[in-house]
């Protein structure tokens, strides 16, 4: 029957991705997920593992700073995901343009996103310098400050400062995108609209915006993710601080396991981070499936 | 449509201001491993360098010179770890993404697949520093492969989903119909026409891979397997007095995928875009 | 079950969930037949295509091809091919490469593969294309290839799912000429999908009419275009469509005489003189009465028992170079009748209309079965 | 065992050329940290000393930054026999990985007449539960370091002896316009501030805990927040010093930015090198200073030790590279950059030569090392006392409202 063979080859198929992937992060995830419920720690000292129901849960979310952390995760995933969008699309449309020597600023514009994190970070951390910093600097022979001053030392700033990093950073990928699908919106569907007279605002809003959607969201999808469970960038850049203003929920993940030792109560942060990350990605892609059959309807 | 003056004056601020913003941090950067140290703690800063003195490079370069062999083998390990994860993670991905999209494996698998990498990675690390300890896999650049495959997967299986999603049915029918096995489609018919795509996610993979800090962190320990971004921390945490230093790691660190970005980036267009169409 | 059909579907349903979209399909075929599958978008003849193809598992029923049951067989395995409405190429590989795909896959030796792929091209009159890229071909050029990647084979049956809808209308009549001239030349046996019911007429040795999941008639072109089973039938097929108008059959000695209203008030009342048949037997009863186009003319060749005229208002007049048609309001329709392209008519005129009883139809009104 | 240890020890105290066969074929896994003290060519060089010495042992060195250390030992303490064979650790580490068992207890191995040796303040650095969890090596506090040239523009003759004197003294310099800013701190939210804060809560003799309750939010220590953040008002302190590790303080301090800087040992060699310092010849070094009627110098316990992680399979091999690398001959010779831990050494020309202030300071400074609080969880105490001292020097939270709010938290650790 073949019916069964297509069957036996959906597993085949599978089974090497599935083997790689229980191997290394679906048990070990499970594992995690079980830890949780526990109060282990990490000992070389061999002890009984209680389970503790919720309660690791119940003292995560009553703490008013890792609160504050999840806020802060979702001020970084939002603005910095939000600016990459806006600046993204606003760079493709653009690019999506004819004058002098758009190819090579095309090609330009993917550089940010080929450097490395960490690199990005140092960079940026150089560039942000209370002393010898390059903005400083700038904005000082511009004339548009008067002193040097502190910028990922400030609590007021540092966390934008970060982010604006970060921004630079992504903002290529999410341009890249918008652009190849801003090159597929069928010219007829603009001129049909600009005959019926919707000006230039319109027509972005009611046609090509929902055109590119989707494309756009695969990748919003990804930036998400990834924004959720900053880490490298901050702990090279800011280390969480001045006065927790950088230290996002990962942090608190980080502390559990590798300062604190308790793999527990780490193991419940983490669920938290990728639970609510997965509840974003969830409501993204039902209303990217909206925006989708909304835009082909 | 001609463009007012007005517009063409809109436009090309734009323009200058976009290329600032993208730019000005690399020159900058460059401008910095080049610069003579005095240079670059001067207040206010001099923006072109008194001197252009690229020994800095010549010591990165220079395999028996102390940092130069940190950085070569650094370069080396990242080079092999970041490549080698790709090169494993589509080849299981594709198949995989195959069995996603034509042969009705459920989303609620994929989703689980997509679940493993929004836990934070700090999770993942002690479990298995443990177990590859326990079989003596630790400080290799085999392990890294491993786990960065592992870490890739799910994305580039994503990715490759909606690409063959959007690829034309009847052709792979046509070639069964002509009596080509499953494995046979793939690597004749399928493989070929997405191509794009398998370009655009061997990009996105290999940016994540040579980007990955922290396992490489805990999991190498000396020249053998540390790879680039362990050695750019190394370099910025012991005793440095000298950016330019930091700049010119930066500064080579970033070439080898700007290269391949700046190579590939047709690829990546079209291969990130026709596969998110059904998303 | 005689042995000798190389087709024989037997019993066959597929369902999707709670949609049921094949209800008992029983088709057979003899070797060398020409066999359309036709019917409006949703009837179901591409899913049984499909099925045949193996492509779509059915729920339940036989497929036999050759005899042999391949209900549940690889498509690979029926010895059939395939040629698909989007032609299916394969966009990486030559034209050569794609029509020896098949035999590339059964590694066939280099040579007879060579040989076999230049025969098929020189009857399909490609062999300049051979080294192309799908890409460069035009679009009858891919219809060709893709014929050619069937042919190639020399399986037992061609499956031809819609191929020439996606030509533009001069060159698929070209391309239907062209399948036909193949199809006389190499005897195959082919199985053929369209919604066209000219490509129908003009192709098939026999049509299978589909509507709704379920067979309607199965037939010669002849048959069908003369004797449809149903309304439906009648009405999808032939170009303008049979003119079903209802009027009052009333049975009398040795015929039937016919009352059709018109707008006007009066009726058109024509005689058919054909002995009723047993539908006929319980008096006057409201019926439809069809009559194609052709059987409606303005030719004065009134005979007085199979021609007969009558005096009817032409509402629209319709020039169409060879023919003109005239719409006149019968029997609460508007049927449509074929004058000769000269006939002197306006419209808004009254004008005789010579009605051909010698091809009529009836159909009851309510279930549209013939009677 | 007596015998083995009594070789061990002898070879390492025999230093060069005495081959010992009583060490297998093996190669030791060590953990040092690239930042501060020996660097890493030292520890190098030390290294091949130590394999010439003894021909069947290879060490494989890794050098991390000071942040991963903890990292990559609670790591390896799951590694089984893959694990490191010896790691250097920072001093407010033993309470908690005594009580994982994650280092061996090496109290035996150390020989009686060690513990008059060596100082006391080295001792604590090691000890946990009246055990000791390996071997003293770094020596190190934070002395305070001037600009004699800066002190000579601000017409001041003698370096302060209290922090009050420093205070009324960088107010003259900012005063006469010598500098906008003359104290530079490492008051970045990170342990370098503890550090600080815990020098100047020695020397105002306040007191982290009482009888396991948290006693910082009065006393000392509350003088301590209090006078850091006094210095930022007044604008004696540079603002940036609020994101300032130690190398931006050695930084700015040897580009003549600063007249006053508290740091590590490793900055008075640095300070004073042209190479690296454009106030070579110009940088005093004096213990921390006092305060009036409480101390007459403050200083923080920043030692590190070397230990031997309990998974270790090399255990008297790695013991042995401890042995060599914290004897004094070794340590003698590469004083420049971090002190000996042995008393004798202060005395020997060698040590003394080129840096006769700096002994000067630590022989003074070793004697009032004040340790940072000596629990388990001292890493999240210290965070949160990071993060709360940080929001008082940022000016978003009084010093009472932040000291208490970090009470609550100690009291909610787990």
């Amino acid at each position: 029957m073949f019916g069964r063979r297509r069957k036996q080859e959906k597993w085949i198929l599978l089974a090497p991705a599935i083997l790689v992937l229980a191997l290394i992060t679906l048990i070990p995830l499970a594992n995690t997920f079980w830890l949780s419920f526990t109060d282990t720690r990490i000992s070389a000292i061999p002890s009984p593992v209680r389970f503790i129901g919720l309660e690791n849960y119940i003292y995560a979310l009553t703490d008013p700073e890792f609160r504050e952390a999840l806020y802060r995760t979702l001020y970084f995933t939002i603005v910095s995901v939000g600016l990459e969008g806006i600046l993204g699309v606003a760079v493709a449309v653009l690019l999506n343009q004819k004058f002098r020597g758009h190819l090579i600023l095309r090609a330009l514009i993917i550089l940010p996103w080929a450097v490395p994190t960490i690199v990005n970070a140092v960079a940026w951390r150089l560039i942000y310098h209370p002393d010898y910093g390059a903005l400083n600097s700038l904005l000082f022979q511009l004339g548009l400050i008067s002193d040097y001053r502190s910028w990922i030392g400030d609590p007021a700033t540092a966390m934008n400062m970060v982010i604006l990093a970060d921004v630079w950073k992504n903002f290529p990928l999410v341009a890249y995108v918008a652009l190849a699908a801003l090159q597929t919106v069928p010219a007829d569907l603009n001129k049909a609209a600009a005959i019926e007279g919707a000006g230039p605002w319109k027509r972005f809003w009611s046609i090509t915006l929902p055109w590119i959607m989707g494309p756009l969201m695969v990748v919003m999808v990804l930036r998400t993710i990834e924004a959720f469970r900053v880490f490298d960038i901050i702990y090279v850049m800011t280390g969480g601080g001045p006065a927790d203003s950088t230290k996002t929920a990962s942090f608190y993940v980080y502390q559990e396991y590798f300062n604190y030792l308790r793999s527990g109560s780490g193991a419940s942060y983490a669920v938290l981070v990728a639970g609510i990350s997965a509840v974003l990605i969830l409501f993204y892609y039902s209303s990217a499936k909206r925006q989708a059959t909304g835009a082909t309807a | 449509m001609r463009r007012t003056m007005l517009q063409s004056v809109f436009l090309y601020s734009c323009v200058v201001a976009l290329a600032l913003f993208t730019i000005a941090p690399l020159l900058w950067l460059v401008t910095m491993s080049i610069s003579a140290p005095t240079d670059l703690t001067e207040v206010p800063l001099r923006w072109i360098p008194s001197e252009f003195d690229f020994s800095r490079y010549g010591a990165l370069l220079n395999i028996d010179g102390g940092s130069g062999e940190r950085f070569l083998s650094a370069l080396r390990n990242s080079i092999l770890t970041a490549g080698g994860a790709t090169v494993i993670a589509l080849m299981l991905a594709i198949p995989a993404a195959y069995s996603f999209s034509r042969r009705g494996a459920s989303m609620v698998l994929l989703f689980a697949f997509l679940a493993t990498i929004m836990m934070p990675p700090i999770t993942y690390i002690l479990p298995l520093y443990s177990t590859f300890s326990a079989f003596g896999m630790l400080n290799k650049t085999t392990t890294l492969i491993i786990v960065y495959t592992a870490m890739l997967l799910p994305f580039a299986t994503w990715l490759m989903k909606a690409n063959i999603d959007v690829l034309p049915v009847e052709v792979e029918q046509a070639a069964f119909m002509e009596g080509a096995s499953t494995s046979y489609t793939i690597r004749t018919v399928v493989l070929p026409l997405a191509l794009p795509a398998i370009a655009a996610t061997a990009m996105l993979s290999f940016l994540v891979a040579w980007d990955e800090f922290f396992y490489a962190l805990i999991f190498t320990n000396d020249l053998s397997a540390k790879t680039l971004p362990v050695a750019i921390a190394d370099f910025s945490a012991g005793r440095v007095t000298d950016y330019g230093v930091i700049a010119s790691v930066g500064v080579m660190a970033t070439l080898p995928p700007a290269i391949l970005a700046i190579c590939f980036q047709k690829f990546i267009v079209s291969g990130l875009v026709a596969g998110s169409v059904k998303g | 079950m005689p042995e000798n059909q190389i087709l024989s579907v037997e019993s066959l349903q597929k369902t999707y969930g709670d949609v049921h979209v094949l209800k008992d399909i029983n088709v057979a075929m003899e070797p060398g037949e020409f066999l359309v599958l036709v019917g409006p978008s949703g009837c179901g003849k591409s899913t049984l295509l499909s099925c045949i193809s193996g492509l779509t598992e059915v729920s339940s029923g036989t497929i036999r091809i050759a005899g042999r049951d391949c209900t549940h067989m690889e498509p690979a395995n029926r010895d059939i091919a395939m040629v698909f409405q989007s032609y299916a190429l394969f966009p990486n590989m030559s034209v050569e490469r794609n029509i020896g795909f098949g035999l590339e896959v059964r590694k066939v030796a280099e040579a007879e593969k060579k040989a076999k792929v230049s025969e098929v091209a020189d009857l399909l009159k490609i062999e300049h294309l051979l080294q192309r890229r799908p890409a460069e071909l035009s679009g009858g050029q891919r219809q060709r290839v893709a014929m050619g990647r069937a042919l190639v084979r020399d399986p037992k049956l061609f499956l031809f799912d819609e191929p020439l809808s996606n030509l533009d209308a001069k060159l698929r009549v070209t391309m239907r000429t062209e399948i036909k001239r193949i199809h006389q030349a190499t005897g195959a046996s082919i199985v053929y999908v369209t919604h066209d019911q000219i490509e129908a007429m003009t192709l098939a040795t026999r049509i299978v009419v589909m509507k709704d999941g379920v067979v309607q008639q199965i037939g010669t072109p002849h048959e069908i275009y003369n004797k449809p089973v149903n309304a439906f039938v009648a009405d999808f097929m032939g170009a303008p469509s049979m003119n079903l108008m209802k009027g009052k059959a009333t049975p009398e000695e040795g015929h039937i005489r016919l009352e059709i209203p018109t707008p006007q008030g009066r009726s058109v009342s024509l005689i058919d003189r054909k002995t009723p048949s047993q539908s006929f037997r319980n008096g006057p009863q409201d019926v439809l009465i069809g009559l194609r186009p052709e059987a409606m003319t303005d030719q004065k060749l009134s005979n007085g028992s199979a021609l007969q005229s009558a005096e009817c208002l032409l509402e629209v007049v319709e020039p169409a170079g060879a023919d003109t048609y005239a719409v006149i309001h019968l029997g609460e329709t508007e049927a449509i009748a074929r004058l000769s392209a000269d006939a002197p008519v306006q419209a808004g005129e009254m004008s005789s209309i010579t009605f051909d009883l010698s091809k009529v139809s009836y159909f009851d009104i309510s279930s549209g079965n013939r009677l | 065992m007596k015998a083995i240890n009594k070789l061990i020890l002898g070879s390492a105290i025999a230093t060069l050329a005495m081959s010992s066969t009583a060490l297998a074929d093996t190669t030791l896994n060590a953990l040092f940290m690239s930042q501060a003290a020996y660097s890493e060519d030292d520890i190098k060089s030390m290294t091949a000393q130590f394999e010439a010495a003894n021909p069947g042992v290879k060490v494989s060195l890794e050098f991390v930054p000071y942040e991963a250390l903890h990292d990559k030992i609670v790591a390896a303490a799951g590694a089984g026999e893959d694990g490191y064979d010896v790691v250097l650790y920072d001093v407010i580490w033993p309470a908690e990985f005594a009580t994982r068992g994650f280092l061996m207890d090496v109290t035996d191995r150390i020989p009686a007449d060690y513990t008059d040796k060596i100082f006391d303040g080295a001792w604590t650095t090691v000890e946990y539960g009246g055990k000791r969890y390996g071997m003293p090596w770094i020596l190190d506090t934070k002395y305070l370091f001037y600009n004699t040239e800066i002190l000579d523009k601000a017409g001041i003759s003698a370096p302060p002896k209290t922090w009050g004197e420093l205070a009324e003294q960088a107010r003259q310099i900012k005063a006469k316009g010598v500098l906008e800013y003359p104290l530079v701190w490492s008051w970045s939210q990170s342990e370098a501030m503890i550090c600080d804060f815990t020098t100047l809560t020695a020397a105002n003799n306040g007191a982290f805990f009482e009888e396991g309750q948290p006693a910082f939010r009065q006393g000392g220590a509350r003088d301590a927040v209090s006078f850091m953040k006094a210095t930022l008002d007044e604008g004696l302190t540079n603002p940036a010093s609020r994101e300032y590790f130690e190398e931006d303080v050695r930084r700015v301090f040897s580009n003549g930015e600063a007249a006053f800087a508290l740091n590590w040992t490793y900055m008075n060699a640095l300070a004073n090198d042209p190479a690296e310092s454009k106030v070579a010849g110009k940088v005093k070094v004096a213990p921390a200073p006092g305060v009036d009627g409480k101390s007459t110098a403050s200083s923080v316990n920043g030692s590190m030790g070397l230990g031997i992680p309990s998974n270790s399979p090399h255990a008297d091999e790695a013991w042995a590279y401890i042995a060599f690398l914290t004897q004094k001959d070794i340590q003698d010779n590469y004083a420049k950059l971090s002190l000996p831990i042995w008393k004798a050494s202060y005395s020997e020309p060698k040590v003394m030569e080129g840096q006769e202030d700096l002994i000067a300071a630590a022989k003074e400074s070793i004697s009032v090392m004040y340790p940072r609080p000596l629990v388990p969880s001292y890493t999240e105490v210290s965070d949160i006392l990071q993060k709360n001292i940080h929001e008082v020097l940022l000016d978003q939270t009084g010093v009472d409202e932040a000291l208490e709010a970090a009470a609550a938290r100690v009291k909610r650790i787990r």
